[in-house]
């Protein structure tokens, strides 16, 4: 059934009288996505997308008017908190936020907010969540995937499309792609998603793509140690990027010692996870997985 | 964005947060005229935004004012780990009984900030994190309550602070606290805080990075950067939304995304090449964009081969390349350059970039190892 | 503690919510000139800490100086449900299209603050809550994130305010949230909060009430309180740490709690005697509070008796006795005081006023029956 | 076994060394609560109450050297919203705030982050709490009361010594009397310790005590209706106040309408509560409830 993004999936598309909003709204509303709802403050009565879907003037008055129970973020770095917490205050289960440049003060506000809410907030600085063939929320390229029993979480995007483009290649295909976004603090890590894969029954097995800075792939590996059954295959990038150095991704610092793409793999390997060295060897470690060990 | 130690103290003050007297030299006479001023025993420190200024000399205790003058020409004359020194700041000497640490940055596990202190201070504090974790006390604060004052006393108590020093202590870590907030900042620390002879507390050196997507909401602090003290293709860079880091090989990079960016680095190196920087152009990167970041690598002497990796997503590869191209026609560069397109509108990019005579590749592999090739002279890139 | 209109209004200015021009004025001569300034066609407003002046007759519209003169004198010469008026408000005249309410308060039940707006302002809001609930929108903020803009734009929403207002009312909603958390206010309003003619939003009357407990952090705050405006009494109780409220009845109460107070008042209703006050001297009451308590309530004329009950709990009864002798030494009281002691130190404190020829009572009841007797003119005090 | 307060509550004093500490703590203890510690800032390693308890720097460390589960607080309002916050996070389960004149929004922001923890708090301005027999947190006089079956909360002080003492002087005795404070915004209110009321063996009924303002009582009549089968009878006070004025109490406030004594007793009279028009007579609707019903 895929995690996260389903064919239960009824979306609201905030700021989506945007540019960026309309352009993916459409993409998304072609793939499949049930889009139920625009928000857009101030233009609530209007109607987008060839005249099909409504605008509200607030989360909560289109979610009471269209039962939505997911939304997507489009709204400028400034918005986005805002938007964020009055999804949640109108009782969104899951909303994705694809903004980028929240400064980190705010990020830990909401996040210390959302402790307090049944929502599971991705992102932000997130490309969205896939689940291929049934519905897509997020702007991941859909043209590179197909249909299939892998799970892939990513804290990267485009490095995300690389590995979706291999796996595609090799006729490898997809349950869900989670991109959980690039920020230093975000709403769903590692361990918040392993356990949906672990749990869906369309999954076999998980791919994770990680990158320098933080713990959070150290902290997954301690959770696939104790908890996962299915197999994981990891890639972390960042294995030649001096420390100490800012690599565009607020993310991506090394901070003295912790953090480093040794410190990861050391981590996962010791968890059981095998770790490629690069994208395409990813799937030469999946190949060789389903032949030698199924 | 790093803030001098100067800017740093400067918002100390304001914050009441008791620093020595000092100001800042562009010259030696001025340095001179300062010293004369605070009374004669000072100290002369650079204003570099790197650690490790007192290993390379750029600390000095002066005992009178023609000492100051004599040793703020000597630093002033300096290059710190390759940063020139434009400006040191002179400070009247304290007297230090016991060098403490005291710092707050963010805890991305917990999702809080995190407040540290430290009776070992004056020292690389992550260096004591390391050798010495128990001597570094630590206390998490909720983002929605902030500092609240028994959270800075379980600080004072963990560093065993003299009682009497307890209540200053709070307020110190209270107007830290604000600084951290009101700043949008991601460090402060003020490392070494001094308990002076006297039994007061003083803020002797200070450091304040301030998170880069909150300087716009802080016009006042983006004026502070200093541009002296960064690499001339790095202010280039960020002037056209570029993210450009120099590195030491002889591969220029050019990558959508930090991510791809870095494992486009990783791959190089796999097949033993240097790359010689990280360049990412970002999301829906526009032909004016490539053409800056083209221009950027190629001011790096080193550089002997470029791969440019673009997966497109929001990115059109199409107009990427129609940029590589109006690139390349401005600036008619005579090393290889290896191209790999994939993703949105690759084809329609490739199909451009075919009749000019350009080295593409199908798969991330096989541009590197061709952008490997290239750098060690073989200049039709293909791989041995 | 409650701010007239002109010091709420000048809060509201500088937290950059549009005002009218206008200006105070204690004379007829200074309104006059004041209307002159601001071209001739101004309101006058009576500076008094109770509603419904509009209705008494304390907010006249003028067309000219020399009328605002003369109406403003007329307004300086009232007495408004019984304060008189020593200030007047001489605003410029608003031409009105229409008239909004905008105010925050605390949700007890919820425990947070309520944001409230409604489309029908300028009346008494109580009344439409009442009456017409559908009429008011209520959004409830979160006191650690504070009134978010989604917020504001759900009261716009929610009271059909024209869309070109949303970005401007929402920047008054931000600026009222300001205002309430940063003055530890209970209440602050805007009503009527208009809309203008020329399309603007004006506050054209305004209400701040603050926390007492917070007062002391807020000196600035403390120095608005209009004494003029208050009962004497009031003032001089609070000098002394007591809680004093003037009533219409013939019984003085002289109690230690206010939920005690309260029942001792209810408790002399029942037996159909009126109380003459509420007073409550606190915790742990000593002599010299107990004899200011007793001038205050002597003050009164139409006290006929007074009742005096206190529980002893951190109030020690044997100090609350000596006040009373003391207070009655002082004073010397010639109406009749009768006297119930119970709780620590009980009997002791009996003991001391045993053999003063005041009437004591053992519990409550029978004491509210004796005061009751004795202000209808039983000056022993026994119950008939 | 009485409610919050038992032979298990393991007390800490927050302000022990003050002037109002010292004397409660000595009273406290004489009843016999197992007083384990006192936090002073600034005094940690000394010791008080003839060097028999020992003082703390931090709740924390009062915690861990003792095991303590309440506390109970004496400290000035200006650092008793601190001092609630440091309770909580030390895992104090139980925490009686005598303080008075605490400002309302700081309380508001206490009252928010305690619900993302697990931790009771009685009061503000609150005479604190005394199972009869058994111990006491706060500063009710003792000699007032003996142990028996009623259950008492109240949101007065003095008021609730006048009652306990009419219950005394009737021979009536009690479970556990709760002062759950005057001021508008309290940690505990009537629908929070009625359920452990009703749960508790010890307690055969219970009495409320009220005040004009607010809505608790009507929220608690509610409650009583629905789900209360022990007998509840009330007394409130402030019927012969005029509205808008207040009273005292900040608490003691008639706002518009709401919150009169009247509102109040017609609707626990609503629930079948029998309301009392002064102290004595709730001694006398008890006394013939227990003869007729019984």
């Amino acid at each position: 059934m895929a995690i996260l993004v389903n064919k239960n999936t009824r979306l609201i598309v905030q700021g989506l009288t945007g540019h960026e909003g309309l352009f993916h709204a459409a993409q998304m509303q072609e793939y499949g996505t049930i889009i139920v709802a625009g928000v857009s403050p101030g233009k609530g009565g209007t109607w987008e997308m060839q005249g099909k879907i409504p605008i509200f003037d607030s989360v909560r008055m289109a979610v009471e008017a269209t039962g939505a129970n997911s939304s997507i973020i489009f709204v400028p770095a400034r918005a986005a908190p805002d938007a964020i917490y009055e999804a949640a205050e109108a009782g969104v289960k899951l909303v994705v936020c694809i903004t980028e440049g929240i400064p980190v003060l705010e990020m830990l506000r909401v996040s210390a907010f959302l402790k307090t809410k049944n929502t599971l907030l991705v992102g932000p600085n997130s490309p969205g969540i896939i689940s291929p063939g049934i519905a897509k929320v997020g702007i991941i390229p859909a043209q590179i995937i197909t249909r299939g029993s892998i799970g892939i979480i990513s804290r990267s995007g485009t490095l995300t499309y690389e590995m979706l483009n291999a796996l595609n290649s090799a006729l490898l295909g997809v349950s869900t792609c989670v991109g959980i976004g690039g920020d230093p603090i975000i709403g769903s890590t590692y361990i918040d998603l392993l356990p949906l894969f672990e749990d869906d029954a369309d999954t076999e097995m998980v791919i994770m793509i990680g990158e320098i800075g933080g713990s959070d792939e150290e902290r997954a590996a301690e959770y696939i140690s104790n908890k996962m059954t299915k197999p994981v295959v990891a890639f972390i990038a960042g294995r030649s990027s001096p420390p100490g150095k800012r690599m565009g991704h607020a993310g991506a610092i090394i901070e003295g010692g912790t953090g480093t793409a040794a410190s990861k793999i050391q981590a996962l390997e010791n968890a059981g996870v095998k770790v490629a060295r690069h994208p395409e060897e990813v799937v030469e470690l999946i190949l060789r997985g389903t032949t030698t060990e199924n | 964005m790093k803030l001098h130690e100067y800017q740093a103290k400067h918002i100390f003050s304001r914050f009441d947060i008791p620093v020595p007297k000092g100001k800042i030299a562009n010259t030696a006479a001025e340095a001179r005229q300062i010293a004369s001023e605070l009374g004669g025993n000072v100290i002369i420190k650079a204003q570099v935004l790197v650690g490790g200024r007192g290993l390379a000399g750029g600390i000095r205790l002066a005992k009178n004012p023609n000492e100051a003058g004599t040793l703020a020409a000597t630093i002033l004359g300096m290059e710190i780990k390759g940063l020139p020194v434009h400006r040191v700041l002179v400070d009247e000497a304290a007297s230090i009984k016991e060098e403490l640490y005291l710092g707050i940055t963010i805890d991305r596990i917990e999702q809080c900030p995190i407040f540290m202190a430290s009776s070992t201070g004056g020292v690389n504090i992550e260096e004591v994190a390391q050798t010495a974790p128990q001597k570094i006390v630590k206390v998490l604060i909720n983002p929605l309550l902030g500092l609240r004052d028994y959270q800075a006393r379980e600080l004072a108590a963990g560093i065993d602070l003299p009682r009497d020093q307890w209540k200053i202590f709070t307020q110190i870590a209270t107007s830290l606290w604000n600084i951290f907030t009101s700043n949008d900042a991601t460090l402060v620390e003020i490392n070494p805080l001094v308990l002076t002879k006297d039994k007061t507390l003083l803020a002797l050196d200070g450091k304040i990075t301030i998170d880069d997507n909150a300087l716009p909401l802080h016009p006042d602090l983006a004026e502070m950067r200093d541009l002296d003290a960064e690499v001339p293709e790095e202010i280039e860079a960020r002037k056209y939304g570029l993210t450009y880091i120099k590195m030491d090989g002889s591969i220029g990079c050019m990558v959508n995304g930090a991510g791809l960016a870095m494992a486009t680095m990783d791959i190089i190196k796999l097949h033993y090449g240097e790359p010689a920087n990280f360049l990412d152009i970002g999301g829906g990167a526009n032909a004016d964009r490539v053409s800056a970041a083209m221009r950027i690598i190629l001011q790096d002497p080193s550089v002997k081969s470029i791969l440019i990796n673009i997966f497109g997503g929001i990115t059109r590869c199409d107009e990427v390349a129609r940029g590589i191209l109006s690139a390349i026609n401005d600036i008619k560069p005579s090393l290889p350059i290896i191209i790999r397109l994939a993703g949105t509108n690759a084809n329609e990019g490739m199909k451009l970039l075919a009749d000019k005579n350009l080295t593409t590749a199908d798969t991330l592999v096989e541009a590197a190892k061709k952008a490997v090739m290239a750098a060690h002279g073989d200049q039709d890139g293909d791989p041995g």
